[in-house]
């Protein structure tokens, strides 16, 4: 494990540090917290939107505060769900008195500690309301697991409830949208090199020189299969078949597509696989009304890729489109 | 014998003391059914709920598990910060106001704690969980009259490592579906730490 | 290697086709060449602005093509300047009657490419002019060698030419505003973990797992020294001061700092660094203006971090500020 | 003995037969001393330049040379392609118009190919770089009356070999410094492939 940090136990808050010196016009840290949230938090008469879990997966969640998308993000320790007072906080920090709305991958971590905070909150007065996020394919939506897990997809989720939000939806209509775009995101991933938890010391898996984990967390938790190493084509073919399989896509429907990178897989590469991906869409007839290519989504320096594909109806398209000032989706 | 905050105060340092040394082993588990970060989370949650405790004189046992219960929730962070924080929770208003805990109450608070993670994670025993230790600790306690730290103890072992040829349905080592046999759960580990240090405390008396 | 590719000798052809495909309605292609260029290029009464060269350093130049930046971005192989006729197509198609400016970094595989084209643009009656850029301090400007190397403070170069550009400036100014930042540009980068190239099929260098290179190139060039892999405080320390000793910066002078990734090193330890390098900056009272971090100008997967600081005075900092479009480099 | 439009193309063909062989080999080099695609250069563009002339009748040995040094110049790219471009440029304007060139001609081709990859590149002999083959060799043709093809490969590479020795101060292998001793410059061992091909061609005349 090389890594380029000072204590490996402090490397989320020295991060924290760094990231509030980076932006000191636009972004503030909650004393005595993990909690990064705008400058100008809370919005007058705008529901907050709240999202975070643990570090490590930069530019998520941080990234995406800004006029637009959020207004808090909670950051907890590398691969660590925040703890419930720290979650607790940023709903109190961000509330308006129109509510506030978190936005919670799925988890069991994440989803105990934003609900404890969600209950706390709601019996000092506050109104809450939250989505659990469940995109990733890999992992089949069994009564055998927890559910499925929440991966890149949720950026689309900051972006659709964020643009809610910032039209002055209530909270009930934000939570609409979000289970309507949450219904209609899935993703899938894959790796050909593993991360290492800095605390940790060593890697969290690890694959031979010639193969590649199918359907793997952004945690490093398995996916469906291990096997060589394909081409770009091959992998794209795959990841699409399988997100393909589960949502239901005809000749014409509109979609935006993410083609994130984990970590330590060059643009390159990952324009390589677009390429791929918007080929297969265009035999299908699948309309591709945006592409966003980068990393957005991150598991500290894995290499591999994740893809999204969220299917759009006006209504999500005019959300995606509202602006955005969160300097990881700037969107004019 | 009774329980009091002296005890209930070696039983959090004890427990710490486990939970540092053993906090690669755990972290190797999670590694190998989750994402790693087990041993690192329980050792630096419970460092602070030392630090916590340390700081202050205590009147009531639940008083004392209170600050513990708050320590965990806020900085275990993961899964394992709000099981154990509800469990240490419970046990605080199960023992409010007490200064000495007889078995019967210790019993029911242990009881409630189990009940309370049951809510809380929405999951029940065999799921290769920390509810795997902790269900047959509560029943052995149940079904005897007194403080046997070596049998509770045994117990709290025989619970875990009955936890490695089960198939994880819930947390993060679910995913690994039935890769997950073979292999203890981290959290089942770290609760027999936890039940390691009760007896390890209770003997001393 | 492990790579996400099809064919290594193809990487470069494909990616342009990725990256074509995620903007087809910003960017587009000039006919049967690598050049990536503006859609709406050329602009009318505007000077067009050409920056390039080998691939592989992505985001690093297409990724800074748009209002504001660059008008086209000409794409080589691998760490492989494009040739001449590739060059000198851009310089054509991007010609509004009003000259092009061509950004060039300083590599002799580069500067020679470059400069034919820009020889044989001239004699076709077009006027070009260019700047050189140099900002590497690792390599000592002296008889010995071919010059500095250019590095991540060419996207500030981008940056100043292309708002110049935007405002109206002629040739020769845009010319002027380059050279006073090039004359107060400089940077320094160093790797912990190499990167190789697809054809290569192979690292391009060695690192032990205890080792890091100061000084180090964008394609792997050595550095000044290997040594034994330091903090996050000791690293910015030592570039950070490699920097200043070789740029006259006063109490209160102000600048902007870039931390740039390589390609492997997340986020977070981008802004560990961060934090590192404006503690430093503080103690001296040099005042930070912006603060950019993130991955500008890579080496593949390479894993480590490059610096750059750029002086500022009034001209520079309202020229930074100036509207960008780039999807790399909005700004507002 | 003359060298003519067949011999010309039988050059390229040779050449493009050492880049392909040797591919691996440069890209060593210069992935000891520069960014290792000296190798991935070179066979690339004489790959293209050997499509490129197959396509075509030529007349002239200044037409083919004339393709071949716009495919180097297009196809090449990196420091090599420019000084290399210059160079059958140069070559293709000294037999601008002829069917065959006697040792004369060929000689001042050479030479003028010599300077204009001095100008181009501004550099000199003794930096470690093409230069150091291009002009022994130059000079030795200029010593003789005659091809004398043994002797010219010879040439090369006793040339070729020298610049193991040499300290580079242009191109990327200067950033080595004197680190860059020990290693003999691709550059230089693309020129000596390039003139045992012209000596393996002359050979069989
Ligand atoms: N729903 C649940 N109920 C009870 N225990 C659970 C549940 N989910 C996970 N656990 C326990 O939590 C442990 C993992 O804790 P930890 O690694 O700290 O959190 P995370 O999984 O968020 O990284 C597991 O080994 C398991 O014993
Ligand atoms: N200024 C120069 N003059 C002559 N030859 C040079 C010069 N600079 C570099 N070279 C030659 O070019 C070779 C490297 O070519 P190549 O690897 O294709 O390009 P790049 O250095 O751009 O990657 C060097 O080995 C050297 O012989
Ligand atoms: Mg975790
Ligand atoms: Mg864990
Ligand atoms: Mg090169
Ligand atoms: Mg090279």
């Amino acid at each position: 494990m090389k890594k380029i940090i000072n204590d490996p136990e402090q490397v989320a808050q020295e991060m924290i540090t760094g990231m509030l010196l980076a932006a000191p016009n636009k972004l503030k840290q909650l004393k005595d917290t993990t909690v990064i949230m705008r400058k100008d938090a809370p919005i007058k008469r705008k529901v907050g939107i709240v999202s975070g879990g643990g570090s490590g997966h930069e530019p998520a969640h941080a990234g995406y505060i800004g006029s637009g998308m959020l207004d808090a993000a909670v950051i907890g320790e590398v691969f660590t769900s925040p703890s419930v007072d720290q979650v607790y906080e940023a709903i109190k920090a961000v509330d308006s008195g129109e509510g506030v709305f978190l936005v919670i991958k799925n988890y069991t971590g994440d989803v105990l500690n934003f609900e404890m905070a969600a209950e706390l909150a709601t019996a000092e007065g506050i109104q809450v309301e939250q989505i659990i996020v469940n995109d990733d394919v890999a992992v089949e939506d069994s009564s055998f697991t927890t559910g499925r897990r929440g991966i890149a997809g949720t950026i689309f989720i900051h972006k659709i409830v964020g643009a809610k939000a910032n039209l002055g939806g209530s909270l009930e209509e934000i939570k609409r949208v979000a289970e309507k775009a949450v219904a209609n995101v899935r993703s899938m991933g894959m790796a050909i090199t593993p991360c290492s938890i800095p605390a940790a010391g060593e890697a969290s898996f690890t694959l031979s020189e010639q193969e590649m984990e199918i359907g793997i967390g952004i945690h490093g938790e398995p996916g469906i299969e291990r096997k060589p190493l394909a081409t770009a084509k091959e992998i794209a073919t795959e990841l699409t078949q399988k997100i393909l399989a589960d949502i239901n896509l005809q000749k014409n429907d509109e979609v935006a597509v993410l083609i994130n990178g984990l970590g330590s897989t060059p643009d390159m590469e990952l324009y390589i696989l677009n390429k791929e991906v918007q080929q297969i869409l265009k035999e299908k007839e699948i309309h591709v009304y945006q592409t966003f290519v980068g990393e957005y989504m991150t598991a500290l320096e894995m290499g591999g890729c994740s893809f999204t594909l969220l299917k759009l109806d006006d209504e999500l398209k005019s959300l995606l489109d509202h602006p955005s000032e969160a300097p990881h989706f700037i969107v004019k | 014998m009774h329980f009091t905050v002296k005890q209930a105060k070696e039983w959090l340092l004890q427990i710490n003391d486990h939970m540092q040394e053993h906090k690669q082993e755990l972290t190797r588990l999670d590694q190998a059914i989750g994402d790693g970060d087990h041993g690192i989370n329980m050792a630096r949650g419970f460092k602070e709920v030392v630090k916590k405790v340390n700081e202050k004189e205590y009147k009531t046992v639940g008083d004392i598990m209170q600050d513990a219960a708050m320590t965990i929730i806020s900085k275990v962070g993961g899964a394992a910060g709000p099981l154990y924080g509800t469990a240490f929770l419970r046990m605080s208003l199960a023992f409010k106001d007490k200064v000495s805990i007889d078995y019967k109450t210790f019993t029911r608070g242990l009881d409630d704690a189990l009940q309370g993670m049951k809510q809380r994670g929405k999951a029940t025993t065999g799921e290769k969980t920390i509810l795997d230790v902790w269900e047959p600790v509560v029943l052995f306690l149940e079904e005897g009259e007194s403080f046997q730290p070596q049998a509770l103890a045994d117990t709290a072992k025989h619970a875990m490592e009955k936890t490695k040829n089960m198939i994880a349905t819930k947390g993060r080592a679910a995913y690994f579906k039935e890769k997950s046999k073979g292999h203890i759960d981290p959290g089942a580990m770290s609760s027999y730490y936890i039940f390691l240090a009760m007896a390890e405390v209770l003997e001393e008396v």
